[in-house]
C-alpha cells in the first residue's frame, strides 16, 4: 500500500531514503494508534457517571510518575533508533561522494535550468563545452556528480524519482550526486520559491542506455569523439 | 506601576518590577545586538582578512577618544544615581548634566567623524566592512540618542524638582540601560577600529 | 466593591469611553483587543487560504469571491502567479504572527495572567496598552502591504535572501519593506508584553502563589515569553540588515556584493523554531487548565510538566538547522541537528502522556471547551509524530518544501492555535463577558472543524510523499503531479466546509455576547483564581487581593466532600 | 521604591581602571605581536571591561542570581550560535 504514496524510485540510494521512512512510519504509526486507542478507552471508561467521584491522583510520586516515565523512556530509545537508521542512510548519501567520470554542471537562474557539459576533456571553460537549456543527459549506472550553482535567487534541484533534492546558493557551489537505475525521461522540479515564474521551472531528465549515451555523444562531440577513438 | 504594592514576603524574589522589567529589557537587547556581532564576526572571519583595507581607514584615535567619553558618562550617570541614594538632589541633577552633555558629545563625534569618512568616499555602498561600520555604528547611535533623549527628560524634572519623591528610581533604570549602551560600545571599538 | 476603592483606582470611574475601550492600560480590555485583532487577522488568513486553495484545485480558473479585487493583482477573479505568491507568503505571515501570537499569547495571556496570579493589574500598564497598539500598527501596515504599487511581500514567510533582498528578482517594491516594517513592529510589540508578563508573574503574585501554585497557563505563558525574547534578537538584527539591503543597496544578503543567503535563513531558524513554540506552548497552557476541570482531577505531573516545557524551550534554541538539511549548509551539520530535533520529542511525549494520564480515572464531561482541548491533543498527536520524519535528515531530503511539511506544520499549528484556542474562547467566555457561549452550536462547530481540518490535511501528507512541491502555482505544470489532482480538489472542498464552518462560531461568539444566558461567577467549579471574582471584573480585579492556600488543580481531595478546593478558599466550599 | 540601599563601590577607581584597560588594548594594537594574539587580547580585555561595567556601574554583583541569570543566559545563547554557525557561514562559502 506504502508503494503507491512514493513516486517510482531508480535511484541507488533512494532505497535507503525510502526504508527509513517505513521505518519511521512503522514506529510511529503504532505509537500513534496506541496512543489514540488509549483516549479513546479512557474517555469511553472514565465518562462522568452519577455518584462516581475521580481518582486523586497527582503524579507526584514516582510509582504514579513511572506511568509516563516508562513511555518515555521507550519513546527515547525508539528516537535513538531512528537516529542512528537516519545517520547511516545520510552517510551513504552525502558522506563520500563516489568517483564519476560524468560531470554536470547544473545553474537555476529564474527561470531556467542551465545545463553544462564539461565535454571530452572533463574541464569546464573550455572550447568544448556544451550548453543545454532544461534537458539533462545521463547514463544509466553510473555515478553521477552534478555541480549545482545559482545565477540570481536560491533554486532547489529537485528530481523526485531520484529522490534527490539539493538548494542552489548563489555565491555557493554545492556537489550533489546519483546513480540511475532505469532508463527513461523524468521531470526535474525546482522546489525552493524562487519568484513569480517558480512553478514553470520544470526540466526534464533524460536517463540514456550506454549505447545511446554514447551516441548522443558522439552527435554532440562528432570531431573530439572520432579523434579520441 | 500601581501593583507595585503586592511585593511581599511570599515573592521569590526582592527585586521591584521596574528593575525587573529594565533587565528582561536589556536581556533582549542583548540579543539583538549579539546578533548583529555575530553577523559581523562571522562575515569578518570568512573574508579572511580582506577587510583589513577598508578598516584601516576608520581612525582609532577618534574611536578611543569616543570610547573616553562614553566611559566618562557611564561614571557620571552612576554618581547621579549614587547621589540620589544619598539624597543629594544637587549633586545628582548636576551628574545627570553632565551626562547629557557627554551623551551630546560623544553623538557630536561621531558625526564628525561620520562626516570625514564621507567626504573621503566611504559610505556604506563602499563595501561589507563600510556597511556594517555604518549599520553598527548607527543602530548603536540611535541607542544613545534615545538614551539622551531620556537622561534628558531626567535631567529636567530634577531641575525643576518633580523628580522626587516617586520617580526618582528612574535615574536608576536609565542608568541600566545607558551602561549598556556603554558595553555595546566597549565590543563595538575594538571589532571596528582595532583588529584590522 | 466600589466602596472600597481606595486613591489608586478610584479614577476608574470617571474615564471616558475612550480611556475605557479603547485607549484603555486594563489588562482584561487590552486582552480584548488584541482578541478581536486575531479574530479579524484570521477571517484575513482564511479567505487567503481559500484563494491558495481554489487556485490550487482548479487552476487558472476565475475564484468565486475574488472578482471584486482590482486589476493588475487579479484579473476577473483569476489569480496570477504574482498575487499566488502573495498570498502564500502573507497568509504564513498573517496565522503565525498576526493570529497564533494575539489570539494566544496577547488575548488569553494578558486577559488571564494578571487574574490567575491574583494582581490588580500587569506591572506595567501602560506599557501593555502601547504593545497591543504597536500591534494595531503593524496589523495596519501588513494590510496597507496589499495596496501599494508591485502588492504584497512574494518571497515566502520565510523571506529567503536574495529573492527577498532585491527588488529585481520578485518585482515587489514596498510591500516586501513594509512586510520587514510590519513584521519589526509586531516582534516590538511582543517584546513589551513579555517584559510585562515575566515581570508581572515574578513580582506580583498574590500572598500565597508561589512558582509552584501557578496555574500551568501562567507557566507556558512566561516560557513562552522568555523563549521569544531570547531567540528574536539576532533576526530583528537581520531584518534590519536585509532592509538595508532592500533600500540603501548594501548587500549584507546579497552574494555578488559579498553576502551570504544562507546566514539569513540560519537566523531566520534560529528564531523560527522557538518561534513555534512560543505559539504552542501557551495553546497547551489553556489544554492544560481545560482538561483538569472537566476529569475533576489534577493535571497529572505538574512539576514535570513544568520542567519539559523549559527543556524543549531550552533545547528549541539547538535544533533550527533541520529546516536547512536541504539548503547547502555544511553537511556536517545536518546529522547533529537531526539527532536534537528527534530528541526534543521526548519533553513533548512527557506532555502528552501526561495529558493522558490526566484523563485517567477521572469523571469526564464532554462540554465543549473539553471536546476541543480533547481535539487539540488527539491531532497534535499527529503533528508531532510527523514531525520526527521532517527531523530524519535523509527522510526530510525528499519531502522537504513538499506540502508534507505543510501538512506537518499545519497539524501542529492549526490545533493549537484553533483548536486549542477555541477551547480556551469557550471555557473563557462567560469570565471575559459575562455570558455563556450556545452549547449547541459549539458542538457542532466542533465536529464540523475538526472533521474537516482532518480531511484537509490529512490528504496533504499523501500529496507531499508524491513529490507534490509546496508554493507551486499550477501543479498542472508538472506530468508527476497531474494523477494527484483528484486530492487536491478533495482537499479544496474540504477547506471550504471548514472556512464555513467558522461561521457557525462568528454566530454563536456574538449571539452570545450579547443574548446568551447570564453565566454564574464559576460555571465549571474550577479551582484557579480568575473564577473568583465575578463578571464585569472592575478595573483592579480584586477588592481585596486574595491569599492562596492551595495548588491550582485540588480536584477530588480524598478528604472533601466536594470534588473541587478553590485556590483561594482556606477549607473546602460550602457549596458543593 | 527602591527597596534596599545599594553598596555604592568607589566608582572613580573602577572608572580609572576602564580607562586604563582601554589604554593596553590601544597600545596593543602597535606591538609586535602576531596577530592572534593581539586579537585574542583585545578582545579578552573587552570582556573583562565589559564584566566590570555590568558588575559595578550596573550592579549585577549586588544583584539577586535571578537577575544575574537574566544577564548572563542571552551572551552564553550569543556564543553558542556564534560558534554553531562558524562551520557554515565561515568555511564552506
Amino acid at each position: 500500500m506504502l508503494d503507491h504514496w512514493f513516486p517510482k524510485n531508480i535511484s541507488t540510494y533512494g532505497g535507503e531514503i525510502d526504508s527509513v521512512f517505513y521505518l519511521i512510519f512503522y514506529i510511529v504509526g503504532i505509537g500513534f494508534l496506541l496512543g489514540e486507542a488509549a483516549i479513546f478507552y479512557f474517555l469511553i471508561r472514565y465518562r462522568r457517571r452519577d455518584g462516581k467521584k475521580a481518582a486523586f491522583v497527582n503524579g507526584e510520586r514516582w510509582s504514579q510518575a513511572a506511568w509516563i516515565i516508562i513511555p518515555t523512556a521507550i519513546v527515547l530509545v525508539l528516537d535513538l533508533w531512528i537516529d542512528f537508521a537516519g545517520a547511516q542512510a545520510y552517510d551513504a548519501i552525502k558522506g563520500e561522494m563516489p568517483v564519476s567520470e560524468t560531470i554536470v554542471q547544473v545553474t537555476g537562474k529564474q527561470f531556467n535550468w542551465i545545463i553544462n557539459y564539461p565535454g571530452p576533456d572533463g574541464i569546464f571553460g573550455t572550447e568544448d563545452d556544451l550548453t543545454k537549456e532544461n534537458d539533462l543527459y545521463v547514463p544509466v549506472n553510473k555515478a553521477v556528480k552534478t555541480i549545482l550553482k545559482s545565477e540570481d535567487v536560491i533554486h532547489s534541484f529537485f528530481v523526485p524519482v531520484l529522490r534527490l533534492k539539493q538548494d542552489m546558493v548563489p555565491g555557493r557551489t554545492i556537489e550533489a550526486w546519483f546513480e540511475a537505475t532505469e532508463t527513461g525521461k523524468y521531470e526535474i522540479a525546482c522546489a525552493e520559491l524562487c519568484g513569480y515564474g517558480h512553478y514553470t521551472m520544470r526540466g526534464f531528465l533524460h536517463i540514456l542506455s550506454e549505447e545511446d549515451y554514447a551516441a548522443w555523444v558522439s552527435e554532440n562531440w562528432p570531431d573530439t569523439n572520432s579523434e579520441s577513438n | 506601576m500601581s501593583g507595585a504594592t503586592t511585593v511581599s514576603e511570599y515573592q521569590a524574589t526582592h527585586t521591584v518590577p521596574g528593575r525587573m522589567g529594565i533587565w528582561w529589557f536589556l536581556a533582549s537587547e542583548i540579543m539583538v545586538f549579539g546578533g548583529f556581532l555575530a553577523i559581523y564576526i562571522l562575515y569578518r572571519m570568512a573574508s579572511g582578512g580582506a577587510w583589513a583595507e577598508m578598516a584601516n581607514h576608520v581612525s582609532a584615535p577618534i574611536g578611543t577618544f569616543n570610547t573616553i567619553i562614553l566611559l566618562t558618562s557611564s561614571l557620571t550617570m552612576v554618581k547621579a544615581f549614587e547621589a540620589i541614594d544619598n539624597e543629594k538632589r544637587k549633586q545628582a541633577t548636576n551628574f545627570l548634566l553632565i551626562t547629557v552633555i557627554l551623551g551630546l558629545a560623544f553623538l557630536g563625534v561621531k558625526a564628525f567623524e561620520y562626516s570625514s569618512e564621507i567626504a573621503l568616499g566611504f559610505t556604506p555602498l563602499s563595501g561589507t566592512f563600510w556597511a556594517f561600520y555604518y549599520a553598527l555604528t548607527g543602530l548603536h547611535g540611535l541607542h544613545i540618542v534615545a538614551g539622551v533623549i531620556f537622561n534628558a527628560s531626567l535631567l529636567v524634572m530634577a531641575m525643576k524638582g518633580t523628580l522626587w519623591p516617586n520617580t526618582q528610581h528612574r535615574v536608576e533604570y536609565a542608568g541600566l540601560y545607558w551602561h549598556f549602551v556603554d558595553i555595546v560600545w566597549i565590543f563595538l571599538f575594538p571589532l571596528l577600529y582595532l583588529s584590522y | 466593591m466600589t466602596e472600597q476603592k481606595n486613591a489608586e483606582n478610584g479614577h476608574s470611574e470617571e474615564l471616558s469611553f475612550w480611556r475605557k475601550y479603547v485607549f484603555s492600560t486594563d489588562h482584561k480590555v487590552v486582552g480584548k483587543q488584541y482578541l478581536f485583532i486575531a479574530l479579524f487577522m484570521a477571517i484575513l488568513g482564511g479567505v487567503m487560504a481559500y484563494y491558495m486553495r481554489w487556485q490550487l484545485a482548479w487552476p487558472e480558473t476565475a475564484v468565486p469571491g475574488a472578482g471584486w479585487i482590482p486589476e493588475p493583482t487579479a484579473f476577473g477573479g483569476i489569480i496570477p502567479p504574482e498575487f499566488y505568491n502573495a498570498l502564500t507568503t502573507m497568509h504564513g505571515t498573517i496565522m503565525v504572527f498576526f493570529v497564533g501570537m494575539p489570539f494566544l499569547l496577547g488575548a488569553f495571556g494578558n486577559f488571564l495572567l494578571p487574574l490567575m496570579i491574583g494582581a490588580k493589574d500587569m506591572a506595567f500598564p501602560r506599557l501593555n496598552m502601547m504593545s497591543v497598539w504597536t500591534l494595531f500598527l503593524a496589523s495596519l501596515v501588513m494590510i496597507a502591504s496589499f495596496f501599494v504599487e508591485g502588492g504584497a511581500a512574494s518571497a515566502g514567510w520565510t523571506g529567503y535572501a536574495p529573492l527577498s533582498a532585491d527588488p529585481i528578482h520578485t518585482g515587489v517594491t514596498w510591500g516586501l519593506n513594509l512586510w520587514i516594517l510590519g513584521l519589526a513592529l509586531e516582534f516590538t510589540s511582543f517584546l513589551m508584553g513579555g517584559i510585562n508578563f515575566l515581570t508581572t508573574t515574578i513580582t506580583m503574585r498574590a500572598p500565597g502563589m508561589t512558582m509552584y501554585r501557578l496555574p500551568l497557563m501562567v507557566w507556558m505563558q512566561i516560557t513562552a515569553a522568555v523563549i521569544f525574547m531570547l531567540s528574536v534578537g539576532p533576526l530583528i538584527a537581520g531584518a534590519i540588515l536585509l532592509l538595508l539591503d532592500r533600500t540603501v543597496g548594501t548587500g549584507f544578503f546579497i552574494p555578488e556584493l559579498g553576502g551570504d543567503p544562507l546566514l539569513w535563513q540560519h537566523l531566520f531558524w534560529f528564531f523560527g523554531h522557538p518561534e513555534v513554540y512560543v505559539v504552542l506552548l501557551p495553546g497547551f497552557g489553556a489544554i492544560m487548565e481545560i482538561l483538569p476541570v472537566f476529569s475533576r482531577k489534577p493535571i497529572f505531573a505538574y512539576k514535570t510538566i513544568i520542567w519539559s516545557t523549559i527543556i524543549a524551550g531550552a533545547l528549541s534554541f539547538l535544533v533550527w538547522a533541520h529546516h536547512m538539511f536541504v539548503s547547502g549548509m555544511d553537511p556536517r551539520l545536518a546529522m547533529p541537528f537531526s539527532i536534537t530535533t528527534i530528541l526534543i520529542s521526548v519533553p513533548f511525549a512527557v506532555v502528552i502522556f501526561a495529558f493522558m494520564a490526566t484523563l485517567w480515572g477521572g469523571s469526564i464531561r464532554f462540554t465543549t471547551p473539553m471536546l476541543f482541548a480533547l481535539g487539540t491533543v488527539m491531532t497534535f498527536i499527529v503533528g508531532g509524530a510527523t514531525g520526527i520524519f521532517n527531523g530524519s535528515a535523509p527522510v526530510d531530503i525528499f519531502i522537504h518544501d513538499t506540502h508534507f511539511v505543510v501538512a506537518h506544520f499545519h497539524f501542529t499549528l492549526f490545533p493549537d492555535v484553533f483548536l486549542g484556542g477555541f477551547a480556551a474562547l469557550y471555557f473563557w467566555f462567560p469570565k471575559m463577558f459575562g455570558r455563556m457561549m450556545n452549547e449547541t452550536l459549539g458542538k457542532i462547530h466542533f465536529w464540523v472543524t475538526t472533521i474537516a481540518f482532518n480531511a484537509v490535511f490529512i490528504p496533504m501528507f499523501v500529496l507531499g510523499l508524491g513529490g507534490s512541491m509546496r508554493r507551486v502555482y499550477n501543479p498542472l505544470q508538472y506530468d508527476f503531479l497531474k494523477p494527484m489532482q483528484g486530492i487536491n480538489e478533495f482537499i479544496t472542498y474540504a477547506a471550504i466546509v471548514l472556512l464555513l464552518g467558522q461561521f457557525i462560531f462568528m454566530f454563536n461568539f456574538f449571539w452570545s455576547m450579547f443574548k446568551g444566558k447570564k453565566a454564574e461567577r464559576n460555571p465549571w467549579n474550577a479551582t484557579t483564581l480568575e473564577w473568583s471574582v465575578s463578571y464585569p471584573i472592575p478595573h483592579d480585579n480584586f477588592a481585596t487581593i486574595p491569599t492562596v492556600y492551595h495548588g491550582p488543580y485540588e480536584y477530588s481531595l480524598p478528604g472533601n466532600k466536594s470534588d473541587w478546593q478553590p485556590q483561594h478558599e482556606e477549607n473546602e466550599p460550602v457549596s458543593g | 521604591m527602591t527597596d534596599t540601599k545599594h553598596a555604592h563601590p568607589n566608582y572613580i577607581v573602577i572608572w580609572a581602571w576602564l580607562v586604563f584597560l582601554l589604554a593596553i588594548s590601544v597600545v596593543a594594537v602597535y606591538l609586535p605581536f602576531s596577530q592572534w594574539i593581539t586579537v585574542t587580547f583585545i578582545f579578552v580585555v573587552a570582556a573583562v571591561k565589559a564584566v566590570i561595567v555590568a558588575m559595578y556601574f550596573m550592579h549585577l554583583k549586588f544583584e539577586e542570581s535571578l537577575v544575574r541569570y537574566i544577564a548572563i543566559i542571552p551572551v552564553l545563547l550569543f556564543i553558542i550560535m556564534t560558534l554553531s554557525l562558524i562551520p557554515d557561514t565561515v568555511y564552506n562559502r
